[in-house]
């Protein structure tokens, strides 16, 4: 029990014209505890606040009770009081007789009957509290960035700018992801590479940046400001450092059939390769399923023409470790498989492709030098079908596309449509659409340019069927609002294919404890207020591996999760919220039954030795939480059946007391 | 309703006055709300003091019988009735029933005897009733000799009585000891177990031991060990209780009750019972 | 001797519920048959017992002792006891009724019990002897004849007729007050009746269970018994068989806040619970085993050390049909004791 | 109206996040709703434990509602999805007892809703009035 | 009536025990009458040549006993499993109760176990003796009446009658054959309860619960109540109590011991078993089941080890509260 003093505050004649905040105040001096109770006029004034300070110190309390205004308006304010008044700032309950009762209830009788009530609830619950200190942990400054396609390279460039060292973990031999496969970008039509490759030099440049490519995280331990991650560094059984990347070994190569990833298989590389010519790092990589002298050991021209004598075949994967303060995803994401689409003959015909292969196909690096032709024949096309939301708002094909909009089809489509018959006018292009999203800056007006200007044909309506005959595509299509069918022999169909988070991502999530919703996509601290976090704290979200978007927003929000970071990293040390689970491991089970709700991952489990009272010693699984990770929410302590999870500021006895305090 | 022979329902008791003895130790003055004494008790009973919604509780009562004012209550801090009691004030209201238990055989075994006080810790609450009986009727009894140690001298128990009365008595030899030297302390250290032996008593004396079971087993045992025969020696025990009177089933160890039958046993009786306490 | 014929059986019941409240065996959907409150209608159980003992009218599971104000530092009591009335616990049978021997010698010693001899006071305990002892039963371990119960009237049941024998001047005075619905009669049948039971005790299987090895002074030499350790192993610690059990007797008193006050209760308690002898800073009997021991130490030992070698087992075989892993006396006695009764 | 009229007593849980705020924004706007309907503030809507919910019918309210922020809102993104699973049960074990299902509700209430806040506790309020006194999960100790 | 038996068994733990794969056996040991079997832990082959029974009264989910026993035993435990206790086998791993290591599991085929109430509720009592023939029992009693001839199937514990699978989801060795799962009416009585009124529900609940002694029998024996310490019995819980001093506090203990097991509890019928006073607490168990069954999908508790349970899942359409009773039409 604590020696309480209750505060009743008038808030001028907000509380006292509708309560009588002399009767709560002398009501509340007999409850248990409370040796001190009084009334004034605004509480939250500085004569109110020395007025507590004083009587804390004359009635030497342990616990104070303010019934004012709600808690969200000064429940901080009355707990620096606390403090200041030399008092644990968590002994403050506050009882909102304000927002809660004297404004919603009109009649004097009744809300000073309910203040009492309130204030009793506040009484019974501040005699059990106890004093909490929130938890310190130190910061490791250092981020790391999983993913080193724009969101990634944007964030990295960001916190390093911020003179944080930044890491970036990268699957690929080179950084830059999907938009270094562009063409141009949408709206404004620059070229992709123009844009993108300059921020891939700045990267390599920058120093305190360090890119591990061809390489993937294999364990994240740790929690927010000290995760320890491992990073395994594939082989590419080139010595990094030496290579200059100057191409010779490629040239020399005989193996050249592997089909080229970068360009969608839509030619072919050597079993040694850099992807593409600005590649960051710009170091040769061994294909070991395509080199002879990995298979079978016959071969190893490559290493005999370079000059640097890189290549080092024995090369091992190398794992590091390195510590972190914060944790930066960007995994980006891929068109889904169009495998499973028949309708669309995407397995039969060559000359049916998707956004991305059409993207490579206009390139000016890309396999056709940037000359549009049909893939089959290399002749010009000039009937072209675009097909929106292929795989995008599936509601009834869950099991091959997906539900959600994937958003940057529009837009791309609108590009790529406009693009064809602004270079190829003789071509007949038609976008077949469900509906036509263009919401961002400047997106409406480039539609609209594409339909007015360059006579792309839009049709509402699905495409049904795509039968190749000869050496045409017979595109069966529905016009919603003609009402007709329409039948269209293209040269070449584009699928606007649905996007889909990595398939990294999904075991990442689950060693970072990040949650992610049943797309796979990450999920956010919170969808609105704290987008660009994770809800496990010290996990950040950068670009489509939170949910589609474009580049503009990827790269925004790329710089948002590096503002976060970059306001993590800045802090020596953090402070806990001291209102966290706390687990009572005498009485826990070790069943990981609080574990499984955590949206933060913060409990973890331990192997403890306890001394029984027969005195012998008993090896138990017990739960631990983690301060520093856990936010409060109380979630594990209902999951808890033995009651060994208790949150602190609002433990099971504590509310048990509110309860019996309103209900007597 | 006659409540004459009504053990459960108790008595209204008032706490006049705290004082703190060690850092986790306090004594309560309790009287009945008219001011007397509660009831009459012999040393080395017990009563039960409640407060209600928390719980009720044994607590062997420090003061000595020939205080007819008040009765004294030292209560070490441990489990939800100490730790309220300890935050009480002087005029909380508790409940107190009792006399419980068997007493000291200070009439009759231990007349003309000389008497050996060997106490631990708060086992010296139980003992203080007991010591201060026979100071009272220092004439009935032969020589004195109290052995008691503590942790540190903060945790020595009624040291001021000790010191200023105890001590100043004719024919009784206090022999305090605590676990760890520290600076303010010029008396002996060492556990009181190794004290009593140092000590080295003639076995021409009744002891009376009271402690934590470890200081009790190895006492008795030094004590054996210096000639006594276990007839010789009483001692205290502790269970958890509930009616005080030998009906709740809980407090046996064998056939017997420890709020009936003891809390005080001599020795050799102990040793007939099975070792469960 | 007196006797009711069958038929009269409920006017009979109607006339003792006029004086006193009428508590009889009644028979539950659920198979079992538990003591009811006789109205008209409430007909009388076959079942050869009850699934929980009648101790319950005089040691209720739950009980108030007496209630607290408290307002600021003081406290005030209010005795909630009020002198109840009048009441008959109708069919108890022998084993049963010799449980209140046993419960008396713990409640009524002094100091008394004034909650439970209150009740004592005002019960009445109308037995009924027992024609089909089961094979859970071994009454006569414990000197009991089913065929011949105690209490304040004793009653045999037969084909077509209720027969009854006051034997204390409670139970005259009840028979008295039924005078109309009795009649004289002489005890032929029940004689008759006896002479079977008997028989049917000869057959059964726990007939030769004896306590030879048990009662007082036995404490050093049946306490470290090693069979202990294998017969408490199984134990769940549950309160089964202390609940059900006629003459366990172990309470714990509890405060309950209401909230307006406080209302101490007190409760059936079970030696088998971990929680039982637990104190704040430690707890004597720390595994199951111990607290197994006690239970059947404190029947078979310590009970009858402090009760002139009455044992505090009535032989009614509650225990060995309700235990959950059927861990019973019986298996107790015949392993610690050597006694295979045989 | 009647002279005694029955005054049901209403206990709601109330998220920190969204509902706590949406019943200060109901006082803000002055928006009045039963004064039997008593506020306990919870972090979150997933804090509230079904032995609360019991302890309060056992003390004596006729009503418990749990307020917290619509799926989706949550402040710990998930927590309010385990209070729907957990309450779905929990409530219809309550109703498989015989135990009237209007005394128990589930209510998202975002930090907008004044309004909403002030008409959901009218409604629940009335609701629990018109069943009368909770009788069948009552301690009778804890009457008055 | 068993299609294995206890000669069987034995001779596969003797194999078991004399090749050193486990250091004792956790089997049935035999009581005073053929009906009352005791759960023992057998040190060796001879003595559960004496001591160990393999009948129809063999019910008993030895699960839980390996909570403790683990901790205690050098070596492996060999425990024998019905279909039904491999599922808390499997939801005692799931929550990391005991080592899986530790436990050398024999899976074995039940017919169904036979419930000694209800052959009493034909026979009534004095029974002297229950040997089985074929598919029926024969009961003799003390009384020197006829011996009495009962069909198994109609004395079929309720568990068993309503048997929700013979396929055994975890063992490391298998004797005789697997079976399926089945497609019981397990649900059936919940349903008439749901269909009832409120007022009728409250008064069956009433009546039933009424009866509880709270003896903590269902609980202590219950496979998934295996908590350090319950919070019925922890003073700082706010719950604790010991008896049920009204109807509030029966009804409270019972709601809660199933809310915490929701989503955990196998089904496994043990709690109405134990029960001293027959009240059907598998129904509350039940209720929880087919409601989360209807509300999220099936979902039947230690089927997989490391399975989550759905009480502690979610999906974001979920059912809203308000909508449990609606849906009902």
């Amino acid at each position: 029990m604590q020696r309480v003093g209750v505060f009743v505050c008038w808030c001028g004649s907000n509380i006292a014209g509708t309560v009588d905040v002399q009767a709560v105040s002398e009501a509340l001096k007999n409850e248990p505890g409370v040796v001190f109770s009084t009334n004034y006029q605004y509480m939250c004034s500085q004569a109110g606040q020395d007025m507590i300070k004083n009587a804390v110190k004359e009635h030497r309390l342990t616990g104070i009770v303010v019934c004012s205004c709600s808690p969200r308006m000064h429940e901080a304010t009355f707990r620096k009081t606390a403090a200041a008044a030399g008092i644990n700032p968590y002994m403050v309950e506050i009882a909102n007789i304000r927002e809660q009762c004297s404004w919603v209830h009109k009649d004097m009788l009744t809300g000073t009957e309910k203040a009492i009530i309130l204030g009793k609830a506040a009484v019974a619950k501040v005699n059990l509290n106890t004093p909490l200190i929130p938890g310190e942990s130190p910061v490791t400054k250092r981020a790391l960035v999983i993913g080193g396609g724009i969101a990634g390279i944007q964030t990295a460039l960001d916190i390093a700018d911020a003179g944080f060292p930044v890491d970036i973990v990268e699957k690929q031999p080179t950084i830059g992801g999907k938009m270094a496969q562009l063409d141009k970008t949408f709206p404004t039509l620059d070229c992709a590479a123009c844009i993108l490759t300059p921020k891939m030099v700045d990267v390599a440049q920058n120093e305190n940046i360090r890119i591990f490519s061809y390489s993937e995280v294999t364990e994240v331990k740790g929690f927010v400001g000290n995760f320890d991650v491992t990073i395994k560094k594939k082989a590419r059984f080139v010595n990094e450092d030496i290579c200059t990347g100057c191409g010779a070994c490629v040239e020399k190569c005989p193996m050249k059939k592997v089909p080229n990833e970068f360009n969608l298989g839509m030619d072919n590389r050597h079993a040694i390769y850099i992807p593409f010519a600005q590649a960051v790092p710009k170091v040769a990589t061994i294909d070991p399923n395509a080199c002879n002298m990995l298979k079978n050991g016959k071969c190893g021209l490559c290493a005999r023409v370079c000059a640097a004598g890189a290549i080092d075949y024995k090369q091992k994967d190398q794992f590091i470790e390195e510590k972190y303060g914060a944790i930066v995803v960007a995994t980006g994401f891929n068109p889904i498989s169009m495998e499973k689409f028949d309708e669309y003959a995407y397995s039969q015909s060559k000359d049916v492709i998707t956004s991305l292969e059409f993207e490579r196909l206009t390139n000016a690096a890309g396999p056709s030098a940037g000359k549009l032709i049909r893939p089959s024949d290399g002749k010009h096309p000039h009937t072209i079908v675009f097909v929106q939301c292929v795989g995008s708002r599936c509601e009834s094909c869950a099991e091959k596309g997906k539900e959600y909009c994937s958003k940057i089809c529009c837009m791309y489509t609108a590009k790529h449509a406009m693009l064809t018959r602004d270079k190829y006018p003789d071509t007949e292009v038609y976008v077949f659409y469900i509906d036509v999203r263009t919401p961002g800056k400047n997106f409406d007006e480039f539609y609209r340019r594409a339909v007015e200007e360059y006579g792309v044909k839009y049709v509402k309506g699905m495409v049904g069927k795509i039968v190749p005959e000869g050496d045409k595509l017979k595109v069966q299509a529905s016009d919603l609002i003609a009402n007709r069918q329409l039948h269209i022999d293209a040269d070449l169909v584009v699928l606007a294919a649905a996007i889909e988070p990595d398939k990294s991502a999904r075991p990442l999530a689950t060693m970072l404890t990040a949650s992610m919703d049943t797309n796979d996509f990450f999920t956010e601290a919170h969808p609105k207020l704290r987008p660009v976090e994770s809800p496990t704290a010290g996990v950040f979200l950068s670009g489509a591996c939170q949910g589609p978007k474009d580049i503009p927003e990827t790269v925004s929000q790329a710089g948002a999760a590096a503002a976060k970071v970059i306001g993590l990293l800045a802090k020596d040390k953090l402070m806990g919220n001291p209102c966290v689970a706390q687990s009572d491991e005498l009485m826990c089970n070790g069943c990981s039954t609080c574990a499984n709700v955590c949206p933060y991952g913060a409990i973890s489990y331990e192997d403890k030795e306890f001394r029984m009272p027969d005195r012998t010693t008993k090896i138990r699984r017990v739960a631990a939480v983690n301060p520093a990770v856990c936010q409060g929410c109380g979630a594990c302590t209902v999951a808890c059946p033995s009651g060994a999870m208790d949150l602190k500021g609002f433990a099971n006895s504590q509310i048990m007391a509110e309860v019996d305090a309103i209900c007597k | 309703m006659n409540n004459a022979n009504e053990t459960l329902i108790p008595k209204i008791g008032v706490i006049t006055d705290v004082r703190i003895d060690t850092p986790d130790i306090k004594t309560f003055r309790v009287v009945t709300t008219d001011g007397k004494k509660a009831f009459d008790h012999k040393p080395g009973q017990c009563a039960m003091l409640s407060i209600p919604g928390v719980g009720e509780a044994m607590f062997s009562i420090t003061s000595s019988p020939t205080n007819t004012e008040y009765m004294e209550f030292s209560i070490k801090k441990c489990g939800c009735v100490t730790e309220w009691l300890h935050q009480a004030e002087a005029g909380q209201q508790i409940t107190i029933r009792g006399p419980y238990g068997n007493p000291f055989p200070v009439d009759d075994v231990f007349a003309g005897k000389n008497l050996l006080f060997i106490a631990g810790g708060v086992g010296l609450a139980p003992l203080r009733s007991v010591i201060n009986y026979c100071r009272h009727y220092r004439d009935r009894y032969g020589d004195i000799d109290i052995v008691y140690g503590s942790r540190s001298k903060a945790d020595l128990l009624d040291y001021k009585e000790i010191i200023e009365e105890w001590s100043a008595d004719a024919g009784v030899r206090v022999h305090l000891t605590i676990d760890n030297a520290q600076p303010d302390w010029d008396g002996h250290v060492g556990f009181v177990p190794n004290y009593v032996k140092e000590l080295g008593f003639d076995t021409n004396k009744t002891a009376i031991l009271c402690g934590p079971p470890i200081m009790i087993k190895f006492t008795l045992e030094g004590l054996i060990g210096l000639g006594f025969d276990k007839t010789q020696v009483y001692t205290t025990l502790e269970l958890r209780m509930k009616c005080g009177v030998g009906k709740c089933g809980r407090c046996n160890v064998g056939a017997k009750y420890v709020c009936k039958d003891g809390p005080v046993f001599r020795c050799d009786e102990l040793e007939e019972l099975p070792n469960e306490y | 001797m007196l006797k009711c014929s069958l038929d009269k059986i409920q006017n009979l019941f109607a006339e003792i519920s006029k004086s006193a409240k009428l508590y009889l065996p009644v028979d539950g959907k659920d198979g079992g048959a538990s003591y009811g409150e006789w109205s008209e209608g409430v007909e009388w159980s076959g079942a050869l017992n009850t699934t929980k003992s009648p101790k319950d009218f005089f040691f209720p599971q739950t009980e108030d002792l007496m209630a607290f104000k408290t307002a600021g530092k003081s406290i005030e009591i209010i005795d909630t006891r009020s002198e109840s009335e009048d009441f008959v616990v109708f069919g108890v049978r022998a084993c049963d009724a010799k449980s209140f021997d046993i419960l008396d010698r713990v409640f009524l010693s002094e100091p008394q019990d004034s909650f439970y001899a209150m009740k004592r006071k005002h019960g009445i305990i109308v037995t009924a002897a027992c024609t089909k002892p089961s094979e859970t039963c071994f009454c006569q371990t414990f000197g009991i004849d089913p065929a011949s119960p105690a209490g304040d009237i004793s009653t045999w049941k037969t084909a077509d007729a209720l027969y009854l024998q006051a034997n204390t001047e409670k139970g005259t005075a009840l028979l008295e007050k039924l005078g109309a619905i009795l009649e004289e009669c002489s005890d032929d049948a029940v004689n008759a009746q006896k002479e079977k039971t008997a028989a049917i005790m000869q057959k059964l299987p726990l007939k030769d269970l004896n306590t030879d090895d048990f009662g007082g002074g036995k404490t050093q030499e049946l306490f470290n018994n090693p069979a202990w350790d294998e017969l408490s192993q199984s134990c769940l610690g549950c309160g089964t068989c202390t609940f059900v059990c006629p003459t366990c007797q172990c309470y714990d008193i509890k405060d309950f806040n209401t909230g307006n006050g406080v209302i101490r209760y007190r409760c059936w308690d079970s030696c088998m619970y971990s929680e039982f002898t637990r104190m704040a800073h430690g707890n004597n009997r720390l595994t199951q085993k111990e607290r197994f021991r006690q239970r059947f130490m404190h029947k078979l030992v310590y009970y009858p050390e402090n009760n002139d070698g009455l044992f505090s087992c009535v032989g009614c075989g509650r225990c060995l049909a309700k235990c959950p892993i059927s861990m019973n006396i019986v298996k107790v006695m015949k392993k610690i004791g050597g006694n295979k009764g045989e | 109206m009647q002279v005694n009229e029955y005054k049901p007593l209403i206990v709601a849980f109330c998220c920190n996040w969204c509902s706590y705020a949406g019943a200060d924004l109901a006082g803000n706007n002055r928006l009045a709703y039963p004064a039997d309907v008593k506020i306990i503030r919870v972090p979150c809507s997933c804090r509230v434990n079904p032995m609360f919910i019991l302890r309060a019918f056992q003390r004596g309210a006729d009503g418990v509602i749990i307020c917290g922020c619509h799926p989706g809102d949550c402040h710990y993104t998930s927590g309010n999805y385990y209070t729907r699973r957990r309450m779905a049960a929990l409530f219809s074990m309550l109703d498989f007892l015989g135990i009237e299902r209007e005394r128990t509700r589930v209510e998202w209430v975002s930090a907008a809703e004044g309004a909403k806040f002030a008409a959901t506790m009218n409604d629940f309020a009335q609701k629990v009035a018109a069943l009368g006194e909770n009788k069948r999960l009552e301690d009778l100790r804890c009457k008055k | 009536m068993q299609k294995i038996t206890r000669e069987q068994l034995i001779e596969k733990a003797s194999e078991l025990l004399a090749n050193g794969t486990v250091s004792c056996v956790l089997g049935w040991g035999a009581g005073e009458f053929g009906y009352d079997v005791t759960p023992t832990v057998f040190k060796t082959a001879e003595e559960m040549k004496t001591g160990f029974v393999f009948s129809d009264f063999c019910g008993a989910n030895f699960s839980k006993y390996l909570v403790a026993k683990t901790q205690k035993t050098e070596g492996k435990i060999l425990v024998f499993l019905k279909p039904c206790d491999t599922y808390s086998f499997n939801q005692l791993l799931t929550e990391h109760r005991f080592d899986r290591e530790k436990v050398y599991a024999v899976g074995i085929p039940c017919e169904g176990m036979a419930d000694i109430s209800k052959i009493k509720a034909i026979c009534g009592e004095g029974i002297s003796s229950i040997t089985a023939e074929g598919d029926t029992f024969i009961v003799t009693t003390l009384y020197d009446d006829e011996p009495i001839a009962i069909e198994a199937s109609a004395v079929l514990a309720e568990r068993c009658v309503n048997c929700k699978s013979k396929k055994h989801v975890a063992y490391d060795e298998l004797m005789g054959e697997d079976g399926d799962v089945l497609d019981s009416g397990r649900f059936d009585e919940v349903a008439r309860l749901e269909a009832m009124t409120p007022d009728e529900r409250f008064a069956f609940w009433q009546n039933e619960l009424s009866r509880c002694i709270r003896c903590n029998a269902c609980r202590d024996a219950c496979p998934a109540c295996t908590c350090e310490k319950c919070v019925f019995d922890n003073p700082k819980s706010g719950v604790e109590n010991k008896s049920p001093a009204n109807s509030f506090e029966e009804k409270l203990f019972h709601i809660i011991r199933a809310f915490h097991v929701a989503g955990r509890c196998t089904d496994c019928g043990e709690c109405s078993r134990v029960c001293p006073q027959n009240i059907p607490l598998h129904l509350l168990n039940r209720k929880f089941i087919k409601d989360i069954n209807e509300f999220y999908g099936d979902y039947q508790a230690g089927a997989e080890v490391g399975s989550r349970a759905p009480l502690v899942n979610y999906t974001t359409a979920d059912l809203e509260p308000g909508e449990v009773f609606n849906r009902e039409g």
